[in-house]
C-alpha cells in the first residue's frame, strides 16, 4: 500500500537520526550455579558472606529469581541492615499510640473513635535522575502506604534539598521539576500539599533529597494492616498491570552511586489511577472483607508479600502467570521485583473475592487472584504449574542481616566545635545585612513552590502555607491537625547530637504556635554512607538527640523511613534527618497564626 | 430545590462542592456518577473541579464523552441550572456547550492562590447576588484555565453579555480579555475557573464565594414561585 | 494492520508558550541559532484493519472528535501498513 | 535555513498512562479497532544554518541536553531545507 499522507511536506529530507531504545534485550536467566560461580549476587547488590548467609539458610544455591528476591529484601531499603540498631533507641510507645513504626504507617489515637495515620518516605535517588517523575512517585508511594491502613488521606507535606540555585542551571532544573512533580502528583489525585521546607546548600548537589510526607484520617475500627493471614484465603493483586519498571529500584536506592546504575529503574506515576485505587480501596476495605492489604512499593510484589506473610507467620503461594501484565514476555524474576506503581496486594476472606472484583470493575480497575495463603512458612512462587522460588519467609525477613557498623568521631568536629563566635565582628549596617539574609533562596518566601500545591482542595485548609505549621480541620468536628516537617542538616553536621535535639524541637515549635498540642513524629533519615564510621557517627548521635527530645516533648517516633547512601564522588551530604510532626488542635476557635492582627498589639519575646 | 453533583473518574472537588451546597444553602444534593442517564429529578448541576480522567489529552476531552453528559445537554437546553467550576468548565468548552477553550497557563506552572475577581454581569441567575463591579475573593487552583477564544466569538460574547466574571488586577493565567468566567447565550450555564464553593466560610479566608450559591437557590424560587 | 502516526499542533494564531519557553532556554544554553519553535503532539496508534480508505476516515473522525480540540489546533496523519 | 522536525517518544519500557486513558475512550467511543496507543511530543524549530551536519549534531545535542529526557524518552528527528 503507497502510505497515505494527509498535508504532506515535500521539502527532501537532509538528514534523519534516532536516538533508539536502550530497553527490549533478551537474555537467558543464569543458573544457580553461574550465579555463585561467576559471583553474579554481587552486582545485585549482595556481599560474598550475605551471599553464603543465602546458602546456609536455604540449604542449597538459589536460583537467579531467588538471589534477586533475597537482594531485594536484604537491601538497606528493605531490610534496614544498617539502622536498625539505631531505630531501636527511639521512643515508640505512648498512650495514644495505636500503630508504632512496622507497618505501612504509624497511628495515634484523636478521641471520638478517630485517629490519625502519617508517615514520611524519601524518593532521593529517583528524583535525582528523573526530577519530575522521581518526585511525582515519590508522593503516590506514601499516599497508598496510608490508604492501605484503610484511612483518608487530607494532607502532604514535603522536605526538599538541593545544590545551590543561584549558579547552577542544573540545580534549578532539579529544583522547578521536583516541585512540579508533587504538585503535579498531589493536585491531580486532590489531596492539599499544606506545608513543607526547602533548603539549598552546595552539599546537595549530587544528592538532592525528596522527602514526601503523608497524613490520613480514619475511624479506629476500619483499621486495616498488611497481614496475611488465615490459610486459604485468596491473595489479589489491584490496580494498575505490572510492566517491567524500576527493576532493582530498591537494591539501587541503598548503594553509592546509582546515577551510573540501570538508568531504566525510573518509574512513571498516574495519580489517576491512584485516585481510582485509593476509592476502589476505600470502599472495599469499608466492607470488612479484606484481611489485610499492603502497597506494592519498592521492590514490588516481593516485598509486598514477604512482609505480609512475615506479619501473620504465614505462608504464601502466588502464581506469576496469573498477574496482570503491561508488557509480553515477563519473567517471574520481572514480575517479582517490577516496581510499577499504583499497585497493591490484597488478602480477602475466602469466597469474597467477587466483592474485590465488584468494587475494582465499577472504578474501572482490575482485582486478579494470584494466589493463596498457606500454612507452611514458604514465599512459592509458581509459573503456572512450575515452581520458580522457594523460600522460608522467615529468612527474608526476621533473618535478614543487621550490622553493627562502627562509629568513629569524625575529626572535622575538633574544628568546628573550637570554632569562636567572637571572631566574627558584627556587621556595620544591619539593614543591609538583614536584606542579605532576606535573599537567600533558603531563607526567601517559598511562595514560588507553593504556588505550585492546590493546598485548599477538600476545603479543610485552614491554616494555609506561608505560616509555620499548616492546620488541617477535620470535618464535623472543631478540631483539626497541625503539621509540619524540619530539619537542619548543617546543625546536625556541626553538633549531631544537639543538632538532632533541635530538629525536634523546631517542628514541634512550629506545630505549637498554631495552638496545637504535638501527638507524635515521623522521621526520614537521610545520611550518607554508613559504611563510613564517621558517618555511623553522625546517625548514632543524632538519633540520640532526637530521641531525648522525642522523649521529653512526649512525641513518640510511629514511622519512618531511612536514605542512605547519599554520597556522590567523596561529598557526603549533611546528616539530614527531616521530622514530620503532627498536633491536634483541640477548638479551631483558639487557632493561632502569624500575622499582626492590628495596631496597638503588644510584642512579647518568650524563651530562653 | 435539589442539586446534583457530577462525579467523573478523577473528579476531587465533588466532596467541596456538595459540602458547599449544604452548608450555604442546606438544600439536598446527590454525588451522581458519570455512568447516570436520567438527570431529570435536579434543579441545578455541578460540573465540579478535579483532574477527570486524569486530563490526559486535554483536560476535559475524555470526561465529555461520558454517558452523563447527554443529560447535562439535554438539562441545558431545557434551561436548567449548569455550573462547570475549573475542571467542569474545561468539560463545558469541550463538549461544546460553552464557546472557546482553556489551555495551560501562560506561565507553564499550575498557579494556586486567592484571586480577585470582578462581577461583570448580574443578571445570570448565578449572579443576581452580587452588585455589578463587585471585587469578589475567590480562590484559584488550575495549571490549564488560560481562556482562549477567538477574536470573532469574543466580540459576540461581549455583546450578548456573556462574560461573567474577570481577574481584578493580576491575570493569572494569560486568559483572552482577562475572562475568569463565562456563560451560554442564554444565560444557564456558567464555566469558570476559580472555586466559589471554596469561599464560603471564615475559616477558610473568604465567603465570597456564598452570594453564588445563594443567587441560584433564589432565582429557582422566583421562577417556581417558592 | 496500519500504523497511524498523527501530528496535533497549535493553530497558527494561537500562541505557544510553551515552545517560547524552550526555545528562551535552548537560548540560555547558547543555541543561537535557534529561531521559532512550535510543539505540539504526536502519537501513534495501530488499526487492525487492512483497509487504508476506511482507516484514513476512521482516524480522521477520531482527530475531529476526541484527539485535536479544533477550537486551537489541527491535526495532520500518515497512515502506513506494518 | 533548516527546518529540524523532532519526535519525542516514551521508551517502550516505560508506562505511558495518558496513551492507555486515550485508548480506553476511544474504545468507549467505538473505536474498537485501535490497538495500542502512544503519545508523545511534536516539536519543529528552526536552525540558521546551511550546514546540515552540523545542525544534526546540535540538534542531537539540544534534545539530549534538554528537549528529551533520555532517562524515560527516546527522540528522533528530521532535517530539511526551507
Ligand atoms: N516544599 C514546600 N512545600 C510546601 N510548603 C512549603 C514548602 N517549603 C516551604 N513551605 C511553606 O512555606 C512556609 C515557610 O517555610 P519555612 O521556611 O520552613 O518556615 P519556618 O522557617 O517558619 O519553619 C511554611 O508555611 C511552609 O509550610
Amino acid at each position: 500500500m503507497p502510505n497515505e499522507t494527509r498535508q504532506n511536506e515535500n521539502n527532501s529530507i537532509l538528514q534523519a537520526v534516532d536516538s533508539g531504545d536502550a530497553a527490549g534485550t533478551v537474555s537467558h536467566e543464569p543458573t544457580a550455579e553461574q550465579v555463585a560461580d561467576q559471583k553474579i549476587y554481587r552486582t545485585f547488590g549482595l556481599t560474598d558472606e550475605e551471599y553464603d548467609k543465602i546458602v546456609k539458610l536455604l540449604g542449597r544455591r538459589p536460583n537467579y529469581v531467588e538471589t534477586g528476591i533475597y537482594s531485594v529484601m536484604w537491601s538497606e531499603h528493605c531490610s534496614y541492615k544498617s539502622s536498625k540498631p539505631i531505630l531501636k533507641r527511639f521512643p515508640t510507645s505512648g498512650p495514644r499510640v495505636l500503630q508504632g513504626p512496622g507497618e505501612n504507617a504509624g497511628i495515634v489515637d484523636i478521641g471520638d473513635n478517630q485517629a490519625v495515620v502519617f508517615k514520611i518516605e524519601s524518593h532521593n535517588h529517583p528524583s535525582a535522575i528523573e526530577p519530575f517523575q522521581g518526585a511525582a512517585t515519590g508522593v503516590g508511594g506514601i499516599i497508598r502506604d496510608v490508604f492501605t491502613m484503610g484511612a483518608r488521606p487530607v494532607a502532604l507535606l514535603n522536605s526538599l534539598r538541593f545544590g545551590t540555585i543561584e549558579e547552577s542551571a542544573r540545580n534549578r532544573y532539579l529544583f522547578g521539576h521536583v516541585v512540579a512533580g508533587i504538585g503535579f502528583y498531589g493536585n491531580c489525585i486532590g489531596i492539599p500539599t499544606v506545608a513543607g521546607e526547602v533548603v539549598f546548600d552546595e552539599r546537595y548537589t549530587h544528592n538532592p533529597l525528596v522527602n514526601a510526607m503523608c497524613v490520613g484520617l480514619i475511624d479506629q475500627d476500619k483499621i486495616t494492616k498488611g497481614n496475611a493471614s488465615g490459610v486459604g484465603n485468596p491473595v489479589m493483586a489491584v490496580g494498575a498491570r505490572t510492566g517491567r519498571d524500576g527493576i532493582h529500584g530498591a537494591t539501587f536506592a541503598s548503594t553509592e552511586d546509582p546515577h551510573s546504575k540501570e538508568r531504566s529503574a525510573v518509574q512513571v506515576g498516574d495519580p489517576f489511577m491512584e485516585k481510582l485505587l485509593l476509592e476502589a480501596c476505600l470502599e472495599l476495605i469499608a466492607t470488612g472483607a479484606v484481611v489485610g492489604i499492603q502497597d506494592m512499593g519498592a521492590a514490588g510484589m516481593t516485598s509486598s508479600s514477604a512482609e505480609m506473610a512475615s506479619r501473620a507467620g504465614s505462608g504464601l503461594e502466588m502464581d506469576v502467570a496469573q498477574v496482570p501484565r503491561r508488557e509480553e514476555g515477563m519473567t517471574p524474576y520481572e514480575i517479582m521485583l517490577s516496581e510499577s506503581q499504583e499497585r497493591m496486594l490484597v488478602v480477602m476472606e475466602r469466597g469474597k473475592e467477587h466483592i474485590a472484583e465488584t468494587i475494582f470493575n465499577k472504578w474501572g480497575l482490575e482485582a486478579t487472584v494470584i494466589g493463596r495463603v498457606t500454612d507452611d512458612g514458604m514465599l512459592r512462587i509458581k509459573e503456572g504449574a512450575q515452581v520458580v522460588a522457594e523460600i522460608p519467609v522467615t529468612t527474608l525477613v526476621d533473618e535478614a542481616p543487621v550490622y553493627n557498623r562502627p562509629a568513629k568521631r569524625p575529626d572535622y568536629l575538633n574544628e568546628t566545635e573550637s570554632f569562636a563566635i567572637d571572631s566574627i565582628a558584627e556587621p556595620s549596617d544591619l539593614n543591609e545585612t538583614l536584606h542579605t539574609l532576606l535573599r537567600q533562596p533558603t531563607i526567601a518566601s517559598k511562595e514560588w513552590v507553593y504556588r505550585q500545591y492546590d493546598y485548599m482542595v477538600r476545603t479543610s485548609t485552614v491554616v494555609r502555607p506561608g505560616s509555620d505549621a499548616a492546620v488541617v480541620s477535620i470535618r464535623g468536628t472543631r478540631k483539626g491537625l497541625a503539621m509540619k516537617t524540619d530539619g537542619n542538616g548543617r546543625y546536625v553536621y556541626l553538633d549531631p547530637e544537639t543538632g538532632g535535639k533541635l530538629v525536634v524541637a523546631e517542628a514541634a515549635r512550629n506545630v505549637v504556635c498554631t495552638g496545637a498540642e504535638p501527638l507524635a513524629v515521623t522521621d526520614c533519615l537521610n545520611y550518607s554512607n554508613p559504611e563510613k564510621p564517621e558517618i555511623m557517627y553522625q546517625l548514632e548521635q543524632s538519633a540520640n538527640g532526637m530521641s531525648e527530645a522525642c522523649r521529653v516533648l512526649d512525641t513518640p517516633v510511629i514511622s519512618g523511613n531511612v536514605s542512605l547512601y547519599n554520597e556522590t564522588n567523596g561529598i557526603d551530604i549533611y546528616p539530614t534527618p527531616v521530622i514530620g510532626m503532627v498536633g491536634l488542635v483541640h477548638d479551631l476557635n483558639h487557632l493561632t497564626t502569624l500575622d499582626w492582627k492590628a495596631e496597638g498589639n503588644l510584642l512579647y519575646l518568650t524563651g530562653f | 430545590m435539589k442539586f446534583a453533583v457530577l462525579v467523573f473518574p478523577g473528579s476531587n472537588c465533588d466532596i467541596d462542592a456538595v459540602k458547599a451546597v449544604e452548608d450555604v444553602l442546606g438544600e439536598p444534593v446527590d454525588m451522581v456518577w458519570h455512568h447516570e442517564t436520567d438527570l431529570s429529578a435536579y434543579d441545578c448541576i455541578i460540573l465540579p473541579g478535579g483532574f477527570s480522567y486524569g486530563d490526559y489529552l486535554r483536560c476535559g476531552a475524555i470526561a465529555r464523552f461520558s454517558p452523563v453528559m447527554e443529560q447535562v445537554k439535554k438539562a441545558a437546553s431545557e434551561g436548567k441550572m449548569v455550573i462547570g467550576i475549573c475542571n467542569g468548565f474545561q468539560i463545558l468548552t469541550e463538549s461544546g456547550l460553552l464557546p472557546g477553550a482553556l489551555r495551560t497557563n501562560n506561565h507553564l506552572q499550575f498557579n494556586c492562590e486567592i484571586s480577585p475577581l470582578v462581577v461583570e454581569n448580574t443578571e445570570t441567575p448565578f449572579t443576581s447576588d452580587y452588585q455589578k463591579g463587585q471585587v469578589i475573593q475567590i480562590p484559584i487552583a488550575h495549571g490549564e484555565g488560560n481562556y482562549y477564544v477567538d477574536d470573532e466569538t469574543l466580540q459576540k460574547m461581549k455583546s450578548n453579555n456573556q462574560i461573567v466574571f474577570r481577574y481584578h488586577g493580576k491575570n493569572p493565567n494569560g486568559s483572552v480579555d482577562n475572562i475568569a468566567g463565562i456563560c451560554n447565550e442564554k444565560g444557564n450555564v456558567l464555566g469558570m475557573m476559580p472555586h466559589p464553593e471554596r469561599a464560603v466560610d471564615d475559616l477558610l479566608g473568604s465567603t465570597d464565594g456564598r452570594a453564588l450559591f445563594t443567587s441560584i437557590l433564589n432565582k429557582w424560587r422566583e421562577k417556581h414561585g417558592a | 494492520m496500519i500504523l497511524a502516526k498523527i501530528h496535533v499542533t497549535l493553530k497558527q494564531s494561537v500562541l505557544d508558550p510553551e515552545g517560547s519557553a524552550v526555545a528562551k532556554s535552548l537560548h540560555a544554553l547558547g543555541y543561537d541559532e535557534v529561531e521559532d519553535i512550535r510543539i505540539g503532539k504526536y502519537m501513534e496508534l495501530k488499526v487492525n484493519t487492512n483497509d487504508p480508505k476506511q482507516a484514513a476516515e476512521r482516524v480522521a473522525e477520531m482527530c475531529e472528535k476526541l484527539l485535536a480540540n479544533t477550537v486551537i489546533e489541527k491535526y495532520s496523519f500518515e497512515l502506513s501498513e506494518v
